[in-house]
């Protein structure tokens, strides 16, 4: 009954000689930092397109950072880390068109700012102002869901539309490993399959749903999950944004033309704590942190970009500065935030407000103002 | 005017809703080719193709989430559960999704979702057909809820919730599905979420909605015959509640009775009694009285009859708050 | 969007030659009654074995048929037939060990046959006098569960019992084809195969949920569905007694043996109407039923006895008026079943009673009495 | 004697549970290695094993429904739901299974099912993080539910909930996890499905439960301050409900104040003033007053404070209640 914890080789090659190879993983950019050809994932990129990626990952890394600083001084009351997942969130994101729908969990961070989302916005959500954030959409970017795996069945319908629509665009489903657990979101599979609804789900694999690693959610591969459905997964180097993508692009492609659903399993590995509030040292080891050290999504881009002459060291310093000027205003845009009004909380329940709250929100008014004087 | 039965009012304010607004997207098991189990989209997949009239798999949540998906994407999802014991597979995207995502957005996501299911008993069925569950949506902050008794109101009524902007449970008395009335097809409704006094009357208060109503109507007719005068509110709404008239008739009358198939505890009736109490605290001569459901596990179809408020058993707590 | 029906050949050879052939079906009687072998389930059964299956799927069909004809003449108030299924039902429930348990559907009524379930509990439910009927500790079948899905978290849960009480045996959970979209019966599975547990999943797929053809749950093979959760899943003919026994028997073992679970799916029709309240002319064509017939799970066990010279006509006949005893016996028991007591629905709320349904029981007791004055 | 926080009293409670009974088994998120999200579970797989200490898959209802299975083989299943906004996913289970298997099978299978719920708010957590939903399981007939508001409670409540043959939904105050308590482990504890008076007093009856209860203690004596004396009620039991000792309370007093953090429609306040109103009608110098979460969204964060029943809320109820 107990499950012994067996590591797959999550980057083959990369400094695990132990670990079985995983030959189904797709890989452009290996930890190292050398582009690699893929047989089905080709990938064109301009020098200009790679610094860009490079920089988004370095900015959204400066707001994870900056935002967990903020919270530890009480700013926040929690942050949830993408450490570690910014190749799987930048991948995605940019392979997204405008039209396409974004349906997040809540640690997307990055897609957020590949949509064009203000991280004061984000950070807003986590402050505790607000229970949204950011305007879902202007911005094509569904607000978070934190109910593990709702998000799913929401995008899955959102293609449904689309469809009826007959619009050329795709929505996209973040997922946890963990949320592959749960029914609805294997509703979304049935629902996208029987549909044909052009829907991406994208499951970042960290390894773990807070304390609770890969294996107590499934003994096999997670991307085989979707054959038995009737589409196909793929497994994706979670680290490397070429590779993600490229592999994103086809599935949105595949999807917009009326193909139908992809899964893909981005394999990756969450850095930090589940969030603030989470104690990592209690259930996992600090080899696994080192090894995964080694494939760090963004050293590995830097390398390339490094070696290969496309970026020299003054674009690095410049993103760097533009890093140190984002978390300022990140820092500053938090301390400056207003707390909401009291009355907020009456005035967004329903479209058409109802006398019962609107009395209750009188009342509240009267009390406060009796506290006043 | 027509000659309809109220499922066949559903059906045509179905219809109507979807002639006027091509968003209406209806969604359940079995509301196509078949028409549901009680026909009350039958023949709309027909006229509307499948793009609109969907035959879903079978799995609620599905259901309910995806209408979510299709109503922020700008459609009116139209959603049937095929009977009231089979909403709780969807229970958690209606509490922690349609019921928030409005707020959660502060209203850039409306979420103008009907939710239609057939409840009540007294049609025979087994476990699961024949329940009552309006109480845990009326709880639920972020939906609208109301219940229709008779064939006008079903026919606008459900017209009006598809229309209107929030997410609206729409419960129908599936025992009186086969019951006729007139109905006028062009004339203007009442609003949605008014309650509405259907029998004047002077010495107690009687509250029903869907399936109850009509019970509550012929015990006032048995009441009468006894010299006692009934007045009769159709509540309508359970979520807002629209208690205007019944407080008016209850600082007349100075008693009030709740009648309702739910269960007692924590049914509809805790709360208006708990309402009507207070703000008729001076005019009550007698506590606000209950007769529901008892809070018992809905029983084998044999006991049913036992089980369910009836005539009798309304006529009887009648009797207790007369005596007080 | 719209899905096209496409048939697949339900029993391969047996007279439907534009239907593609399905390699993946185990079969082991053909529909014309004729033995065949198959390379991973083999079936040694003496004669005795053959006949008294013959009986199984007799006397459970003559049961079925009354309790249809007791509907109709209104002493049922719904009855849910399971003809054309038999061979699925008796096959898998003569499968299972005295220590197993079984967990059915509403449909189940072979099943409970072959665990010694009087008919007249099961009629019992339909006539409205219960909630469950029989004894599922005595019978080790449970009592039918009406909300799709819900028992199959069920029979994992009770095998993960098995599995602490170190027990040689294991669970069954009976599904429909329309329940494999519930995202419970997806858990169940998720369940199943973390923890191995001794469970066997038996879906029959009848083709439909109501009026719903499979495709619209699953375009893939429903047995297909297993492999991605990571355990075997197999597809069987339904229609074929001798090779669901082989099947649901290996699967049995296999999870005894502490090898995990099986999917597997019984590929079958349902003969009448999903219930007697349905009306199955507004969904299928009678073509379809008439294809059916020619597989008759019956008929083609009865060519076998027949041709081989395992059973003569006494036998048959014997059989026959068996069955016509046991009908008489259902009609009997049905017509004097008492009406169940007003006060039962108070008395097995909870395993210790409260206060305050104790007083609305005596108040209900007191008010009966006042009209009987 | 022991001094314990209310979180470690539970998880002593669940201790001693699993020593005297090889049964009981504990399934949920994260409750093995980590020892739960608030703890509660700690170091309980480390001295008791993975195969009595599991850390499930992410699936509530997977969790619910195998405990069923377990309760079918005779085992006795406690399962943590990590948080009150995640239990919805695993209602079909709660409301068509574990309430009801019992009345299905007329006794023959019991579910000895321990459901714990951390509940309420007042933790600056982020959204399903804060809320009650005990009026739904309260509503529903086949489940037991009881609320603790000290670590004495809680450790004996926990093992009288274990050890009880009918389901029991256990809610505890996360946001009490932390307060501090002697405990006496060997004194023998009242019934578990009983309510206490936590504070003697003659002008007003307050009802809580839960988390309310030492916001009602510290209005009393806020109150006793201004010459008021307030009987404070702790409920413990939600369903069934023990009126008895409020009763008696009520009708010394004349008035009655409930509180809880759940929005106010349809919460046990409703169901409390129902039946107090009916009881005591002749007793009541005032009706029964409610309060509770105002019936919006549970706000942000920010604006939770301003939410919740706090201090002032409940001595503006008690003025109220005086001055009618
Ligand atoms: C329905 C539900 N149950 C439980 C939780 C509590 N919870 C929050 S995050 C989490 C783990 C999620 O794991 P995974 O899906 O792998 O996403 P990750 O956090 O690793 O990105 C859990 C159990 C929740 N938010 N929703
Ligand atoms: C949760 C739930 N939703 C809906 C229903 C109504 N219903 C009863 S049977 C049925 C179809 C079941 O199809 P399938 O699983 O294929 O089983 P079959 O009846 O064909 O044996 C439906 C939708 C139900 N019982 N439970
Ligand atoms: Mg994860
Ligand atoms: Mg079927």
């Amino acid at each position: 009954m107990t499950a012994v914890r067996e590591m797959v080789d999550p980057v083959p090659g990369a400094a695990a000689p132990h670990l079985p190879a995983q030959p189904d993983l797709v890989q452009l950019l290996t930890p190292e930092g050398e582009r690699v050809e893929h047989p089905e994932y080709s990938l064109d990129v301009t020098d200009e397109e790679l610094r860009s990626l490079y920089r988004d990952l370095a900015l959204v890394r400066r707001w994870d950072v900056e935002a967990t600083a903020l919270q530890r001084q009480g700013e926040l009351g929690i942050w949830a880390s993408l450490q570690g997942q910014e190749a799987a969130q930048i991948g995605a994101g940019r392979a997204l068109g405008e039209a396409d729908m974004a349906f997040p969990t809540y640690r997307e961070h990055g897609v957020a700012w590949t949509r064009g989302v203000d991280p004061l916005d984000v950070i807003s959500l986590f402050r505790g102002n607000d229970l949204g954030g950011w305007d879902p959409v202007a911005t094509r970017f569904n607000l978070y869901t934190v109910v593990i795996g709702a998000q799913c069945l929401h995008a899955t319908g959102y293609a449904m539309g689309i469809q009826r629509d007959t619009a050329d665009a795709a929505a996209i489903a973040f997922l946890g490993d963990g949320a592959t657990s749960q029914g609805e979101v294997n509703e979304a599979f049935i629902w996208a399959a029987t549909f044909d609804a052009p829907v991406v789900f994208f499951c970042q694999n960290n390894q773990y749903a807070i304390s609770v690693p890969i294996e107590r959610q499934s003994k096999v591969p997670l991307f085989q999950r979707a054959a038995g459905f009737g589409f196909p997964g793929v497994r994706v180097d979670g680290n490397d944004v070429l590779a993600v993508l490229a592999v994103t692009r086809a599935a949105l492609a595949r999807a917009r033309e009326g193909s139908g659903p992809t899964f893909i399993e981005a394999f990756t590995y969450r850095m930090g704590a589940h969030t603030t509030s989470d104690d990592p040292t209690r259930y996992r080891l600090a080899d696994e942190l080192e090894e995964w050290k080694l494939r760090d999504p963004i050293a590995r881009l830097k390398a390339h970009l490094s070696r290969s002459g496309k970026a020299d060291a003054e674009f690095f310093a410049g993103v760097d500065a533009e890093g140190d000027e984002l978390a300022a205003r990140i820092r500053k845009g938090t301390l400056e935030m207003p707390d909401p009004a009291g009355t907020e909380m009456f005035d967004h329940v329903y479209a058409e407000q109802t006398e019962e709250i609107a009395a209750q929100r009188a009342a509240f008014l009267a009390y406060q103002e009796g506290f006043e004087k | 005017m027509s000659t309809l039965t109220l499922g066949k009012a559903l059906n045509t304010g179905l219809r109507k809703a979807m002639e006027d607004d091509p968003k209406v997207v209806l969604m359940g098991e079995d509301i196509g080719k078949l028409g549901g189990v009680f026909r009350i989209t039958d023949g709309l997949q027909k006229d509307f193709g499948e793009a609109r009239v969907v035959d879903t798999p079978l799995a609620e949540a599905g259901i309910v989430g995806t209408a979510v998906g299709l109503a922020m994407r700008g459609y009116k999802p139209v959603v049937e559960i095929q009977f009231d014991g089979f909403v709780f597979p969807a229970y958690n995207q209606i509490v922690t999704q349609v019921a928030k995502i409005h707020a959660r957005s502060r209203g850039k996501l409306p979420m103008p979702i009907t939710i239609r299911i057939p409840f009540g008993g007294g049609i025979g069925a087994v476990e699961h057909h024949s329940e009552s569950p309006e109480a845990y949506f009326a709880h639920t902050t972020g939906l609208k809820v109301v219940a229709v008794s008779n064939p006008a109101d079903a026919y606008w009524m459900l017209q009006q919730a598809i229309a209107h902007p929030d997410p609206v449970v729409f419960f129908e008395p599936k025992r009186r599905y086969w019951d006729k009335a007139e109905v006028d097809l062009d004339a203007a409704p009442p609003p949605l979420f008014s309650s509405r006094v259907v029998r004047a009357g002077d010495d107690v208060t009687l509250l029903a909605y869907g399936p109850m109503v009509k019970t509550a109507l012929q015990a006032a007719e048995a009441a009468e015959a006894e010299g006692r005068s009934l007045e009769v509110v159709d509540l309508r709404t359970l979520s807002p509640l629209d208690l205007a008239p019944v407080e008016e008739s209850v600082r007349r009358t100075g008693r009030c009775v709740v009648v309702h198939e739910a269960q007692t505890t924590l049914g509809l009736g805790a709360e208006i009694a708990a309402r009507v109490s207070e703000s008729c605290f001076h005019s009550l001569e007698a506590p606000v009285l209950r007769v529901g459901g008892y809070d018992v596990t809905y029983p084998p179809s044999k006991l049913e009859e036992e089980y369910l408020p009836d005539l009798d058993r309304v006529l009887e707590a009648v009797d207790r708050s007369m005596g007080f």
